[in-house]
């Protein structure tokens, strides 16, 4: 390994080119920023390529293949339904985990981002070397943003092999598993479990908590139950994951629940536990970063760490593990360090999980809203009067709009139904723009939308419901 | 998640106005707000800045719709 | 025929149970107004019997039986796909318009609105006779909301018939036909077309205009006539309409186009050419109310008439036809009639068509906001650059905001693409609000989720793009 001499003068160098980092590189370059994005394995991170969005392709080929299984109440008949999991896997590589990929890497090279394919390792504050298998650079820089995401965390007794997947290895299997086993129900285990469930996999769900889709409200969660019920899902909470044992053909899980330990045979069994943040083997000491515990990166609201030229973002840093709150955070470390007067400043960060219906939560949930004293009025409208959601044979969920008391003015909402992911977002912009009730009320919604269940909420939280 | 202020009650002001007061180096906590249900406007940290910002009483006057 | 001697009183009558006059029966009686409401035929109006829902249902079929014979992007492929209309028509009556509604009717109960059964007909400008078959029955009111809605336009050599059928004859047939010709190619010939085209039929537009669906722009009409294409409908335009010939087993459509004369065999035409107010035999004239040639209603801007004591909603009064637009009408009257200083007072009056793949269209478009001499942006983004619309396998389509170049206010949008209706409401609230698009950009969008293109376009619009 060749280690270069003169250090290459940068203005900013990002870290990682997720989410986090391919947003904070662009916008630093249209600030008028030289920058240059480090990648040492492939352009757009993880939820490019092994999370957000492979993951809904699966969803969707889920869905499709439970449509053409059974849309009988349409009138609908089929036979022989099949499904050839590597044509769908192809599906999904390549026409859209790359097609996404090959858009963020045009994106950089028309923003003038020079692309540096290598490892980064921070020296110090102001230079980093970036390492391939047989070469080395030394780059010095005015600031640093330090994206470099997380990974899937390991539990004693299941070593991740091939029997023994992480996230990354369950969204890449080529055959439908006959059994699998979930040990953490979160939402990215939720959301894998419903990809097989629907493709006919046996699926239970081992969770150490009481229930699964912890930080969802309970009501939400128990439709998503519902329909997991429904494809023949076990889930076994209070559960305590113990061992694995790999055998030829399978794997053999053993877990405690109610002081008594089980065993379960399964073709696969999948760990979604958690994740850690990169911030190891990084040289971040070395440049003087202060980390917590965890490893997480402590950071100001502009995204600046304990080091004045380095900046952190997305998963290294505090706060829940997303693609957009990464994205968001990108802009601001980027804005910040070309001059503008900017600092993290939302009220309402959306968590969306693509189950079975899909469940959305976004500004404060009824209990975080009490826990803080505000005197609230909560609403709850069933997508059941929704006429869109009749047409759509979709009935099944809610919304709740969490109000002030005082002025009606909106601080939460949760939705749990189709498309929740999209009816949030009306609900995202009302929150951050102060308004409150009455002027969704008197905002006219197209009919039939599901939007509508927006409105009729807001008239409800009015006392003057039409549709309830 | 949520932004925390001294008094439960938080400002209202769309989020462009949030950032107009921060590109002022305005603490819009100490804006008096005249826009619609309470929200904080540009035109209040313009005033605020100017030290003439403008009473409630007055904005509501201009602001009332004629039938 | 009995005439009922003694005029029953009451506050507030309605005339028609629609969108319009349902809710402003329930907004009255909110109110604390005495209301009763008089229905002729279904509860629920043309948009829930046979309008807006049973449409949308039978798109649904549609879609389910396209996606159950065509898969195979994702991996599924099915066999003998079969498609039993009968069980697709008790699914949309039961399932879905019965649903609704009764529970409209369930609202107005609980809303203690009285439901009188029979035909309205105007005395004078305080009372009002009901007729039954058998028996009449005058009430007097201190006021009335007419809402009355609107019926198909028979044109001449195209007698309805059950061969020559209006909309709500195409949404009842119980068999798929081979051939449909389709006079009229607005939004409702457009989502029919696109209904029996899923489900196999040969259709023929005939489009008397340049262009079907008209009011849209260009570019969105563009995107559906290309589906139309890929599903082999035959789109006429500046056809005209001549004559119809009923058959034994169908109907022969004549038709000029280029001046020449064209003939065409087919199992059912279809004519959707326009609605005309039900404003006729209701005794408007002896009341004194007073409408324009076209026999539409002419209002204030709280809904009412010439006349006092005489309100005025929906398809009656002059505007788009809409659903939305009645419902919006209704809340002002009965609002008003209730003593509330309310008056209609939109910005953004969305539009839908529930085509392939659906548009919307919200506040100004490009050309209405140059034809009022705004300096505008405008700005477009594709769906292909969203990673939900990629996962979804569905990328056609694009957003266009319209800003203002002066302080980049948003005061237009359009969407085409999947789930436009859903997407335009973030849109509509944004207008109405008098929200710009940092102010959007500044609003967190979960990830992936198809609302992302709205935050997308508005920072295009900003200059500052990510995704483009
Ligand atoms: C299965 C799954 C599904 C998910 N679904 C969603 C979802 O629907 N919505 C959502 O919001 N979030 C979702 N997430 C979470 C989301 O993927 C992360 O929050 C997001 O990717 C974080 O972005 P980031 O930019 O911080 O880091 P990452 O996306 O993790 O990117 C970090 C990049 O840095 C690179 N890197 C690391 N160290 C170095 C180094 N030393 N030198 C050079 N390069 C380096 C890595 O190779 C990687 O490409 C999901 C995650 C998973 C696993
Ligand atoms: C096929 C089709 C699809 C459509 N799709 C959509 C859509 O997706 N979105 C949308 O916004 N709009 C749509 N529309 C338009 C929508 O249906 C109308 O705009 C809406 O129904 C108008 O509501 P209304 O309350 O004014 O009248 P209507 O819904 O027409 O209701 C009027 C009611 O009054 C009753 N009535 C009439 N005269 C009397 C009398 N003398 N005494 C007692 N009762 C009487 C009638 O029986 C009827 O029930 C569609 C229309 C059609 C035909």
């Amino acid at each position: 390994m060749v280690v270069g001499d003169f250090a290459i003068e940068l203005d900013t160098v990002v870290v990682g080119s997720g989410p986090g980092g391919y947003v904070a590189a662009i916008r630093a370059a249209q600030m008028g920023q030289k920058v240059a994005i480090v990648e040492k394995d492939a352009i757009g991170g993880v939820c490019l390529n092994v999370g957000c969005i492979p993951s809904k392709a699966l969803i969707t080929a889920g869905h499709k293949y439970q449509e053409s299984l059974d849309s009988s109440i349409f009138g609908v008949t089929t036979e022989n339904v099949e499904i050839d999991f590597k044509k769908t896997q192809e599906w999904k590589n390549n026409q859209v985990v790359s097609k996404l990929t090959k858009g963020v890497e045009g994106l950089l090279k028309k923003n003038k981002v020079e692309i540096l394919r290598g490892e980064a390792f921070f020296n110090d504050e102001n230079t980093m070397r970036v390492m391939t298998e047989d070469s080395a650079q030394t780059y010095s820089f005015e600031n640093a943003i330090v994206a470099t995401g997380s990974h899937p965390i390991e539990i004693p007794g299941f070593k991740f092999s091939d029997r023994v997947l992480d996230s990354t290895g369950a969204l890449s299997l080529t055959e439908i598993p006959k059994k699998m086993a979930i040990v953490g129900g979160g939402y990215i285990g939720s959301e894998l479990a419903g990809v097989y469930a629907n493709l006919g996999t046996e699926i239970t769900i081992l969770e150490g908590l009481p229930s699964i889709l912890n930080g969802f409200d309970k009501d939400m969660v128990k439709i998503v139950e519902k329909n997991f019920k429904k494809r023949g899902v076990n889930i076994i909470t209070n559960a305590m994951a113990k061992e694995s044992k790999v055998k030829e053909d399978g794997v053999s899980v053993t877990y405690e629940t109610n002081g008594e330990e089980q065993t379960l045979d399964v073709d696969y069994v999948l760990v979604t536990v958690g994740r850690k943040p990169n911030t190891e083997d990084l040289g971040l000491e070395q440049a003087g970063v202060e980390m917590d515990e965890r490893g997480l990166i402590q950071v100001n609201r502009q995204g600046r760490t304990s080091v004045e030229s380095i900046y952190a973002i997305g998963d290294v840093v505090p706060g829940p593990a997303l693609a957009h709150k990464a994205s968001y955070e990108a802009k601001i470390a980027a804005e910040a360090i070309s001059g503008k007067k900017v600092a993290v400043d939302y009220r309402a960060l959306p968590a969306v999980a693509f189950t079975d219906p899909e469940i959305a939560s976004v500004g404060y949930t009824e209990s975080e809203a009490k826990e803080h004293e505000l005197d609230i009025k909560v609403t709850k409208f069933f997508m059941g009067g929704n006429g869109r959601a009749l047409s759509l044979n979709a009935t099944e969920g809610f919304i709740r709009l969490i109000t002030t008391k005082e002025d009606d003015v909106i601080i939460g909402a949760q939705v749990a139904g189709v498309s929740a992911s999209d009816i949030i977002a009306e609900l995202g912009l009302a929150i951050e723009s102060g308004l409150n009730a009455e002027d969704i009320a008197l905002t006219i919604h197209g009919h039939p939308s599901l939007g509508e269940v927006v409105m009729d909420a807001s008239e409800a939280a009015l006392g003057l419901p039409i549709h309830m | 998640a949520v932004e925390e202020s001294s008094s439960n009650k938080r400002v209202l002001a769309m989020p462009s106005v949030r950032q107009f007061a921060r590109d002022k180096d305005v603490d819009i906590n100490l804006v008096q707000a005249t826009g619609k249900g309470g929200r904080v406007t540009r035109e209040d940290i313009t005033n605020y800045l100017e030290g003439g910002q403008t009473t409630v009483e007055e904005e509501v006057a201009v602001a009332e719709e004629s039938e």
